[in-house]
């Protein structure tokens, strides 16, 4: 994409609290993409790309977050096809969103100052949209003590200073 | 340190003294020390007013159930909290706390002439009174009640604390760390369980903490369980509500015991589910009920214990027990045992087992069997106290200045019955205890109703020669409820404990109950004749102790209140000087002044530049959804009253959604940008609620079509460029784009770049002049919106803010969702009937278009409406009427939705919705304002270049 | 009926209080009425009162599942206001405003109606166009209705947040000065006594289990835990179960019952002087006689007769609460409770006739009943007994639900744009 | 706060999750155009609103975003049973 003009990202400066356990900051941009078929394989066909088939699986970096619905989240330049006349639908939503990257041993602590799911028993792998508070967000185990949450663009200032008052 | 602290015992730190002060008289403490214990040591024996009597009152209890202590603390400016428990706050280096509801002093309080008034003031008395004359009610009766409410001053400063909060997740929740509690979570230890194991008090222990006969078995658990790895420890939490499948609130108290609070939060809202949840709240000491059981220095006897045992606090130096259980007897003992003057033990009970009478002998303590106090002799301070035997002849003076009651124990069964478990009456212990339940739970310990405290008697009332009419027999302390205030509600007909409750308000107290509702069961039923079983129980409610609203707040203060949506444009337009309003959870630039501007003036200026040269706008924040699949265009055709089928890719077309019941929910311009693919739009506030409505009839109605909707309303910022100049403004910035007026007509779209972005550029115009929309990728919205500015420069290129489009569209009548329509509007009633497919078998909410009242005449229709003075702009919401004079009430025909002044035609406009309003056209009307009435003539909606010519250039 | 008064207050307290009469007996069921109230709360005891007080019908019975007063009228915030947009609304609810008035005078029994003000306050734009477009019809109607600077609210609300950098500043208020609060369960008790003392019986613990109708479809009376009880009019004021006993009569209706919660804090001495109503924060706050914060909450999401809320709708009135009234953050919550409420799809109450012959229905106020309780009971009363609607209650019939005549004042607040 | 089991991801999911929308098996007609007004009132504004078993629909929004059908007991609140869209009243 264009490199004549800068990009303008939400109000996220990072945060690494002395002490604090965790480290909380914006990701590098990506391509997302949100893909929906009633039926995967006529998906996989178009695009390429195997899908996993069960919700709240991943595979490399496609989530499936509902039964005809998956979010792949790329690096920047990954296109899709549109899959026209096909019965699928494949948008790009890639600067709907933005991904803070919540990391270090009391990551999960701190999200779960306002998400309601258990994310102590949330396997690395796992990925499931939910809500922080009143926000939905995506959330995605990367590791062990990380997880990727993505929000939509809009909301991403606020939902970084909750997390940072959480991780005060 | 003298007065009333032992030599020896208590779990007190010695070594750390603590000074603070009561009322401003200044005292000291031991680390360890709640304010109760500590002035209590202090021979402090005064520690509050009731609520309606202003009695004298002294500590009942120990623990969270304490009715009377209760004070206020102050430390530092917004920090002033009222109503708290002496017995809950731990003392420390500096603490401050002032007595209540007393003037001009605690000992000697103006408003005790209640107390001497008491005869007059029985239970309900205000509803029978403060009616007459009529007129004294409002401006004498209620102002002075009013001003007798209340415990506590009120805070009057922001509080300079925040407050946390979090969810968290285990396999097993105990609450209570009592002997049943800690067992229950040693069963748990090195298990793979997450246990958590919750207590109120500042230690583990709960009952335990009082005998000191535990401490060596309690320090062992307490050590096993901070090892386990697997059990999390909260005290200073209180478990206060259990909710839905096991979901239960606690609040935990991180600073307010410290002398420097530092920068934390001040509470935690803790929001638990657990698998299984295992009560071990304990049980509640009884007081009872008889003449004078509210002087200072009567006290409940396991509270006197928890003094001497866990503060090394005498609670008197000469102390007499009035007991109906054994467990009274015990303590006794251990007061005995101690060094304290037992004065003498009473029992309501002839017969007491046998062993009870010999340590009492033993110990050398006086025992009065069959006996009863029938008065207490001390107004401050208990001096002594009359007993006879039976409740019948003399009595005998035994002096003393403490008073024990044992009146037996009540579980408590909150939480339990917050989770709809049922309950279960037992006779032999006069209490409810729980006996199914409702969700995934037990109750271990002495909330089931098992304990080892031995046997009592279950009593209303001691019994006394004196008529009960005539003494003052204390069941709810704090509210100053009486015996026989509850027997005078039975008197009048209340029959139902919730009735009684209400009518006295016994059990209505910052205690909620704790050590009255019971015996107010007794009594009520007593009075009845009836067993307590069929007299009810008042319904347990959250939360188990008050709470703050800051902890049930948790993190939503300030800025993490709610979220304030900014579009990816706002920060120039905040560098830029706008002035900003809320829609919906967005702000938006409502206009741009400059320097000291007016906001008529900068939005005058701004509408000029558009219709005159080229202006700016930001649009968002408009919801967009992409509708792509086969069957894209057959959805779109069902959902909205128009035609979509027809639609050519590379075109626009308005649409006008409607709620199935017929009226006007949303609107907006929507591009076919493929054949399978749409690009819509819809209003701000109107984005999540159309998206929804438009799943749920894909998902529920029309689950056959192949069609997918996904939001990409922040996917896109969307630069809106205005005016006769608005051509050549981007001419330079877009490549793959051919601008020409025929190769890109009013209301196409097209897909290519603008200064190297990809963009979807719709020619769409929401001001009446030649207008484009530009939607760029969100990240390089602000980019783009600088470099058209910039290029603009030469153009005299304006941005412009919403109050600016308000008025634009307004002269081209174009309506505004929840502005000009307001959820009672039809697309006719709206001048949209065009919009409307008549050849369309159906659309969502077609049906109730056909319904009586929708086809009736006179419905109110959107017309423009013109003032006969141009220079008179009307307000918005005023209303219409035909005839000015009519007196009131009139009969309105319509209101006025929209008015604003005009730049463009030199004068006021306004839309307005009025009944039969199109048959109107020329009529005038007239607004009537305070004090006159202005006159306007209804006219068409639109304004400003009615034949369109502006449009097609 | 002792009269109540200062005097003979006086006189019984000399008496030790020991010869105050019941205020109502504990009516066992007759076999026959003329009419029947089905639902002891404030609307359905007033009935009975006007019913027998002003259209002389005294061979009345009000028959209550548990005990009076024990639903909504027990469980609600207490507001008063009539300053509704719509003719229809502002009728209605002025009907009842006037009858609040003097109603302490008429039952002998201090309802402690106070006119203390409601004031509801703009955030935004959109607000105070929907505010100005009330007080403008509200005059010319001649009902009080005034818009306050944000200023003169505080003036009039001291604990007030008027910060302009509040998440939503406030801009501005609407006043209703003949506003405010009354004592719930003396409302009920008053009508009670009152009734009682005109010849009503009122019979409690009484669950009416079914609508006995004739072979003309009309009722005959009402089967109930205590036997069958007949009467050829039937009057229906049971709120949240509305839905519940017109299925006794064998009628389908438009109403949906949901949980609504409300919550005290601890007494303080007084502070807040009015009532405040923010429907774009979700706060509603008054301060009790006995100096409690009474706040109302929000309804849970879903349909439920468990009279029980969720915590995140507490968690959320509190935040509202503390973010306009930032001086409260450390006071405490006492008690919370739940209620049924009954909603109609415009959420304007029905009260009128039903397509069954001499059963009337009085339902769906949703969250607003209480203001209304002096007027429903005198216009159902006045239903019930000419068997024709009065020109106030009229327009609140079934049909508007057929033939698209709603009154939808919440829709008429109309959502953001 | 209920746990609602959300039959499409397979687990018990918290309430905030969800919207609920109303009362189940409430279908639109083929040719609403051919109902009269009286049906057509029926299917717009009549409800069951039972005390007791309620078949109703929740859609878990901030999920899998699926509406789907629950039935519960409006009087303890407990779910019986949660089920597909599409699938026969339970």
């Amino acid at each position: 994409m264009s490199d004549l003009l800068l990009r303008n990202e939400p109000d996220c400066a990072g945060f690494a609290g002395e002490g604090a356990g965790v480290a909380i900051r914006l990701a590098e941009p990506m391509a997302r993409y949100s893909l929906r078929a009633r039926d995967a394989q006529v998906l996989e066909d178009l695009i390429g790309l195997a899908v996993p088939r069960a919700i709240g699986a991943t595979l490399g970096d496609m989530a499936c977050l509902g039964p005809d619905g998956w979010l792949l989240c790329a690096s920047v330049g990954t296109v899709l096809p549109s899959g026209s006349d096909l019965p699928v639908a494949i948008t790009d939503v890639s600067e709907r969103a933005v991904r803070l990257l919540v990391e270090g041993p009391r990551a999960g602590e701190v999200l779960m100052a306002g998400c309601p799911i258990d994310l102590d028993r949330f396997a690395v792998g796992r990925a499931t949209r939910t809500v922080f508070e009143t926000v939905e967000i995506v959330v995605w185990r990367l590791r062990d003590d990380a997880f990727a949450v993505e929000v939509w663009r809009s909301f991403a200032p606020w939902l970084r200073l909750a997390l940072v008052h959480a991780a005060g | 340190m003298t007065g009333f602290r032992l030599q020896l015992g208590g779990r007190v730190d010695r070594s750390r003294t603590v000074t603070f002060s009561f009322d401003g008289v200044r005292y000291q403490g031991f680390a360890g020390d709640t304010l109760a214990s500590a002035l209590l040591a202090n021979g402090v024996s005064l520690f509050g007013r009731s609520f309606k009597y202003h009695r004298p009152r002294g500590l009942l209890a120990a623990g969270s159930e304490e009715p009377n202590a209760l004070v206020s603390v102050t430390r530092g400016p917004g920090r002033f909290t009222p109503n708290l428990r002496a017995t809950g706050v731990e003392i420390y280096e500096g603490l401050e706390a002032v007595s209540q509801n007393r003037w001009p002093s605690l000992k000697t309080d103006l408003g005790a002439v209640n107390d001497r008034l008491g005869m007059f003031l029985p239970a309900g008395f205000y509803n029978k009174t403060f009616m007459w004359p009529r007129s004294f009610w409002d401006k004498l009766y209620e102002p002075a009640i009013r001003k007798m409410a209340g415990l506590g001053d009120a805070p009057t400063e922001e509080d300079p604390d925040h407050y946390a909060a979090t969810y968290a997740h285990c396999d097993l929740l105990i609450v209570g760390a009592g002997p049943a509690g800690i067992e229950a979570a040693l069963e748990a230890c090195g298990t793979d369980k997450r246990v958590v194991l919750i207590d109120e008090q500042d230690e583990l222990g709960g009952g335990a903490l009082s005998d000191p006969a535990q401490w060596a078995w309690l320090a062992d658990s307490v050590a096993r369980l901070e090892q386990a790895g697997n059990v999390t420890l909260l005290t200073r939490t209180t478990a206060f509500g259990y909710y839905h499948d096991n979901f239960i609130g606690a609040v935990e108290r991180l600073t307010d015991h410290m002398t420097q609070p530092g920068e934390g939060a001040r509470e935690k809202l803790w929001r638990i589910r657990a698998g299984e949840v295992v009560l071990a709240q304990g049980a509640i000491e009884r007081p009872l009920v008889f003449a004078g059981n509210d002087v200072p220095g009567v006290m409940l006897a396991s509270a006197a214990r928890t003094y001497l045992h866990r503060h090394g606090v005498a609670v008197g130096k000469s102390v007499a027990l009035m007991a109906a259980h054994d467990s009274g007897w015990h303590d006794a003992f251990a007061h005995a045992r101690a060094g304290v003057k037992v004065a003498a033990i009473i029992d309501v009970r002839s017969e007491v087992d046998g062993a009870l009478r010999v340590e009492a002998a033993a110990l050398g303590i006086t025992v009065h069997l069959g006996s009863s106090v029938i008065g207490v002799n001390g107004r401050h301070r208990v001096n002594g106290i009359e007993v006879c035997v039976g409740g019948r002849g003399a009595a005998t003076r035994i002096a003393c200045d403490t008073l024990l009651m044992a009146g037996g124990w009540t579980p408590s069964v909150h939480l339990w019955s917050h989770s709809k478990g049922s309950l279960a009456w037992r006779d032999d212990i006069g209490a409810y205890v729980p006996d199914k339940p409702n969700e995934n739970v037990r109750c271990v310990g002495a909330c089931s109703g098992k304990w080892d405290f031995g046997k009592g008697q279950v009593i209303d009332m001691l019994p006394t020669p004196r008529s009960p009419a005539r003494i003052k027999a204390f069941v709810d302390f704090q509210n100053d409820v009486t015996a026989k205030d509850i027997k005078l509600a039975v008197r009048e007909g209340f029959r139902s404990i919730e009735h009684i409750k209400r009518y006295t308000t016994n059990g209505m107290a910052t205690d909620q109950g704790k050590t009255s509702n019971l015996n107010g069961l007794q009594i009520a039923s007593q009075a009845l004749g009836r067993p307590v079983v069929d007299v009810g129980l008042t319904t347990f409610r959250p939360p188990y102790t008050p709470q703050t609203f800051g902890a049930l707040a948790g993190h939503a203060k300030d800025a993490l209140f709610q979220p304030l949506r900014k579009s990816p444009i706002d920060g120039w337009a905040e560098a830029n000087g706008a002035v900003f309003e809320l829609v919906a959870q967005w702000r938006r630039a409502r206009y741009f002044p400059r320097g000291r501007e007016s906001m008529l003036a900068a939005v005058n200026r701004e509408c000029r530049a558009v219709r005159s040269a080229v202006g700016m706008f930001d649009a968002s924040t408009l919801g967009k959804i992409e509708v792509v699949g086969p069957d894209a265009a057959e959805f779109l055709n069902r959902m909205y009253t128009n035609p979509w089928k027809g639609l050519e890719p590379g075109r626009c077309r308005y649409g006008l959604l409607l709620k199935e019941d017929g009226f006007i929910t949303d609107d907006g311009v929507s591009a076919r940008l493929a054949p399978d693919r749409f690009h819509l739009t819809t209003t701000t506030g109107g984005a999540a609620r159309v998206l929804n409505m438009m799943e749920d009839y894909l998902q529920t109605e029309w689950p056959d079509l192949n069609v997918w909707l996904t939001s990409t309303t922040e996917q896109w910022a969307v630069i809106a460029v205005q005016g006769p100049l608005a051509r050549g403004v981007i001419a330079p910035l877009v490549e793959g784009i051919d601008l020409s007026p025929d190769a890109f007509p009013h209301m196409a779209v097209r897909e290519g770049t603008i200064c190297g972005v990809p963009t979807r550029l719709f020619r769409v115009s929401f001001t009446g002049e030649l207008g484009f929309e530009i939607n760029v990728p969100a990240a390089y919205g602000r980019a783009v919106w600088e470099a058209i500015h910039a290029a603009g420069k030469p153009f005299g290129i304006v941005p412009y803010g919403t109050e600016a489009m308000h008025v634009l569209r307004a002269e081209k009548g174009f309506i505004i969702v929840g502005q000009d329509t307001d959820g009672t509007v039809t697309p006719d009633d709206a001048g949209l009937g065009w919009a409307v497919g008549k050849k369309k078998p159906d659309f969502v909410g077609k049906r109730s278009l056909a319904r009586p009242d929708i086809v009736a005449a006179g419905r109110k229709q959107l017309v423009g409406l013109l003032t006969d003075d141009p220079a008179e702009v009307l307000e918005e919401g005023a209303q219409i009427v035909a005839d000015p004079n009519q007196a009131v009430p009139m009969t309105m025909i319509g209101h006025v939705t929209s008015s604003y002044w005009s730049e463009a035609l030199g004068r006021s406009i306004a839309l307005a919705v009025v009944a039969g309003g199109r048959g109107r056209m020329g009529e005038a009307l007239f607004v009537p304002m305070p004090g006159r009435a202005i006159r306007a003539t209804v006219s068409g909606m639109v304004f400003h270049d009615a034949e369109g010519a502006r449009l097609n250039v | 009926m002792t009269r109540f008064s200062a005097f003979s207050l006086f006189a019984k307290a000399l008496g030790g209080h020991q010869s105050w009469p019941e205020q109502w007996p504990d009516a066992a069921p007759k076999p026959a009425y003329d009419a029947i109230i089905v639902g002891a709360g404030g609307h359905g005891l007033g009935a009975a009162y006007y019913l027998a007080k002003k259209y002389g019908i005294t061979n009345v019975a009000v028959i209550e599942k548990g005990w009076l007063g024990g639903g909504n009228t027990g469980r609600n915030t207490t507001i008063i206001r009539s300053n509704y947009l719509y003719d229809e609304s502002a009728h209605l609810y002025d009907h009842a405003v006037k009858l609040w008035d003097g109603l302490s005078q008429e039952l002998n029994y201090n309802t402690m109606y106070s006119k203390r003000g409601v004031m509801m306050l703009a955030h935004n734009v959109h607000d105070v166009q929907s505010f100005k477009r009330h007080i403008h019809a509200n005059r010319l109607n001649g009902v009080d209705n005034e818009w306050l600077s944000a200023e003169e609210a505080k003036d009039y609300c001291p604990p007030l947040s008027i910060s302009p950098h509040a998440r939503h500043p406030v801009l501005g208020a609407a006043l209703q000065r003949r506003g405010g609060t009354a004592r719930h369960d003396t409302v009920a008790w008053g009508y009670a006594r009152a009734a009682a003392a005109l010849g009503v019986d009122i019979i409690q613990n009484c669950a009416v289990t079914g609508i006995r109708r004739g072979a003309d479809g009309a009722v005959e009376g009402v089967e109930t835990e205590r036997g069958f009880i007949a009467a050829k009019r039937i009057g229906v004021s049971a709120a949240g179960n509305t839905s519940v006993v017109m299925k006794m009569a064998g009628l389908d209706f438009p109403l949906e019952s949901y949980p609504l919660q409300a919550l005290v804090s601890e007494p303080i001495k007084p502070v807040f002087p009015c009532v405040v109503m923010s429907n774009t924060v979700h706060a509603y706050m008054s301060q009790s006689d006995k100096g409690e914060l009474v706040i109302g909450a929000g309804t849970d999401q879903y349909v439920s007769y468990s009279q029980r809320g969720a915590l995140h709708i507490v968690e959320h009135t509190l935040a509202a609460i503390c973010e306009i009234f930032p001086i409260f953050r450390r006071m405490r919550m006492l008690r919370t409770w739940g209620g049924i409420v009954d909603v109609t799809p415009d959420r304007s109450p029905v009260l009128g006739k039903t397509p069954v012959k001499g059963l009337y229905v009085n339902c769906g106020w949703g969250t607003g009943g209480f203001k209304a309780t002096p007027g429903a009971g005198d216009l159902l009363a006045y239903t019930m007994a000419k068997d024709e609607p009065h020109p106030i209650n009229a327009p609140y019939n079934l049909d508007r639900f057929r033939n698209g005549r709603l009154i939808d004042e919440a829709a008429a607040a109309a959502v953001a744009h | 706060m209920m746990l609602i089991h959300c039959p499409y991801c397979g687990e018990r999911r918290p309430e905030i999750e969800f919207a609920y929308a109303g009362e189940a098996h409430v279908a639109r007609p083929v040719d609403p155009s051919a109902y009269t007004d009286e049906e057509w009132e029926r299917f717009l504004f009549i409800r069951a609103n039972p005390r007791g078993r309620h078949n109703e629909r929740w859609r878990h929004i901030h999920g899998c975003g699926r509406f789907f059908n629950a039935v519960r007991d409006t009087v303890t609140d407990k779910f019986e049973t949660t089920y597909k869209a599409g699938e026969p009243r339970k």
